[in-house]
């Protein structure tokens, strides 16, 4: 949910994104859900005479898991705040697998 | 668990397929109250000799001591098989035992392969 | 993110695939894990040779002529359904860019595939 | 998802976890090696369980092996393109390993004294 | 954890030694790590989590065969996705 989150605060914003075979893609990202799919409206392809495929294409959803980087801008970016949730995220993240080992523990202590 | 099945009222289990439904319908698939994972093939190879295809065009032939539920296995005396793209097979040191990703396993099979020597 | 899609039914999409295809038709519906059913389905062919535009970047490519057979090439599939799985962009067409390009004059070679 | 029971509980207090190597190595200097031969140097900002990251200051190594089309096991040739990047976001699921540096030198947990 | 883990967490029925008894045994010892893409890491079992994400200390890479050293590393956190399998050094 970090990624989420983080990715909602760069709404409006311009972001480049490089997907898995290579192709850059550049706009102003508009929406992103849980599963950090990402909507770019404006959108331009970096080295588009390589690439005139999306030549006409306007606006985009790109799915989550064929992102490779998104080059983002680093004024845009709280490097500081981005770092304290990174430590609030994984200590969440460990108190829940420590409360969910205990949950679990309990009512099968009789067969461990 | 019952906690968090109290919530969608009656309950209809499918016990066959692990889903769970109720008046609204399908809600759940997980198959919560499923025996645990048990395939018996495996667990009758325990102890014995086994041949493991994996992805990627590599092979193992070792001896089974215990799997999971995502089929990542424990194995003795392991002997590596790369087979290379022109056909040859390449055979790697011996390991005495490893823990192998159930990930890359295509096929099992029980026995272990016809060249293994200490089958 | 489906409610995004949603808005997109009854227009003319965009799809690049995973295996770097091309996808052009009109979006009849979408669900949750992204599959999309598509009618009037055309698929463009990029046939490019590889070598280098004939210059600079930009709109050029629509004004210097492909050579012979190195121009898109459109194959019609009818109705189909577009696994999510293998969904890697959609985009949504502007129709007034899209009837200015001629895209038998494109020359480009295929997209390559995403590589997990 | 798929979490095994493999962990045990009774482990040392230092690393639990394997990602607790991350927490150390925010706002330190990381290697990462990702798929398709290409490799990161930076500071890391942020990282979640997936191993999606954010790095500064970067600078992206790609080395390219070609092989020979008759025997796939000679290499013909190999080439390194370098780029550097001041911010980006690394999805996780193109990382194979993470190197923290700046922890290099410091000893890290009693793992190896407890061992032997 | 799911109900489902903690019901998987008990040993198989015959099973000799289970992946979770073997990693507990594995733990500060030193481990080679193979990876799919067929480079090797050797190094002191920090720990492994249930993805097999794996922290290795004092890491060594090796080449696919095994013959020789490419590289020394302090500590190494392998993404579990990537493991191939994981082996006691003898």
């Amino acid at each position: 949910m970090l990624f989420y989150s983080f990715f909602k605060t760069l709404v409006g914003k311009p972001v480049a994104v490089e997907l898995k075979n290579g192709v850059v893609i550049r706009g102003d990202l508009t929406s992103v859900d849980q599963f950090t799919n990402l909507k770019l409206e404006n959108i331009q392809v970096v080295d588009d005479h390589l690439y005139p495929h999306m030549s006409s294409v306007s606006s985009c959803l790109i799915r989550g898991s064929v992102v490779r980087y998104v080059h983002l801008r680093p004024d845009d970016v709280d490097c500081d705040l981005l770092q304290d949730a990174t430590r609030r995220e994984a200590d969440r993240h460990k108190q829940e697998a420590a409360a969910a080992a205990a949950s679990a523990a309990a009512p099968s202590a009789g067969r461990a | 668990m019952e906690r968090e099945l109290q919530r969608y009222g009656p309950l209809r289990w499918d016990f066959e397929r692990g889903a769970v439904g109720c008046a609204a319908g399908l809600i759940a698939w997980r198959p919560v109250a499923r025996a645990p994972y048990r395939p018996q093939l495996i667990d009758k190879c325990i102890g014995s000799r086994i041949w493991l295809l994996l992805h990627g065009e590599s092979e193992l032939v070792g001896t089974l001591c215990g799997f999971d539920q995502h089929v990542n296995m424990v194995l003795e005396d392991v002997t590596e098989i790369q087979v290379n793209p022109d056909g040859s097979r390449l055979q790697l040191p011996v390991r005495k035992s490893m823990l192998l990703s159930g990930n890359n396993i295509a096929m099992l099979i029980p026995g272990g392969s016809p060249s293994d020597i200490s089958a | 993110m489906s409610n995004e899609l949603q808005r997109l039914v009854g227009r003319n999409i965009f799809v690049m695939t995973c295996e770097g295809r091309v996808l052009i038709g009109k979006l009849r519906g979408v669900d949750t894990v992204m599959n999309l059913t598509m009618s009037d389905l055309r698929e463009r062919l990029f046939r490019g040779s590889g070598l280098p535009p004939a210059e600079g970047a930009g709109e050029t490519f629509m004004a210097e002529p492909a050579a012979e057979g190195e121009g898109v090439e459109e194959i019609s599939l009818g109705t189909m359904v577009v696994r999510g799985d293998n969904v890697a962009v959609v985009g949504e067409i502007d129709e007034d860019i899209e009837s200015q390009i001629d895209w038998s004059s494109v020359a480009a070679l295929p997209l390559p595939p995403i590589k997990h | 998802m798929s979490a095994v029971a493999l962990s045990t509980s009774q482990s040392t207090v230092a690393f639990n976890e394997p990602l607790d190597l991350l927490t150390l190595a925010l706002d330190e200097r990381v290697r990462i090696r990702l798929r398709g031969g290409r490799e990161l140097r930076g500071r890391l900002q942020a990282y979640d369980f997936h191993l999606n990251c954010i790095l500064s200051d970067v600078e992206e190594t790609v080395t390219e092996i070609i092989y020979s089309e008759e025997d796939p096991t000679v290499v013909v040739s190999q080439k390194t393109i370098k780029n550097s990047y001041s911010l980006i976001y690394v999805r996780g699921d193109s990382v194979v390993v993470v190197f923290p540096q700046g922890a290099e030198s410091e000893p890290t947990g009693s793992v190896v004294a407890d061992a032997e | 954890m799911s109900p489902e883990d903690a019901v998987a967490s008990v040993p198989l029925a015959g099973s000799r030694k289970s992946p979770s008894e073997y990693v507990a045994s594995m733990r500060g010892k030193k481990v080679i790590v193979k990876l799919i893409g067929g480079s090797i890491f050797k190094g002191y079992l920090a720990s492994l989590d249930g993805y097999l994400n794996i922290a290795l200390e004092q890491t060594e890479e090796w080449n696919s065969e095994g013959t020789g050293v490419i590289g020394t590393f302090g500590d190494a956190l392998i993404r579990g996705n990537n493991v191939y399998y994981i082996s006691l050094e003898e």
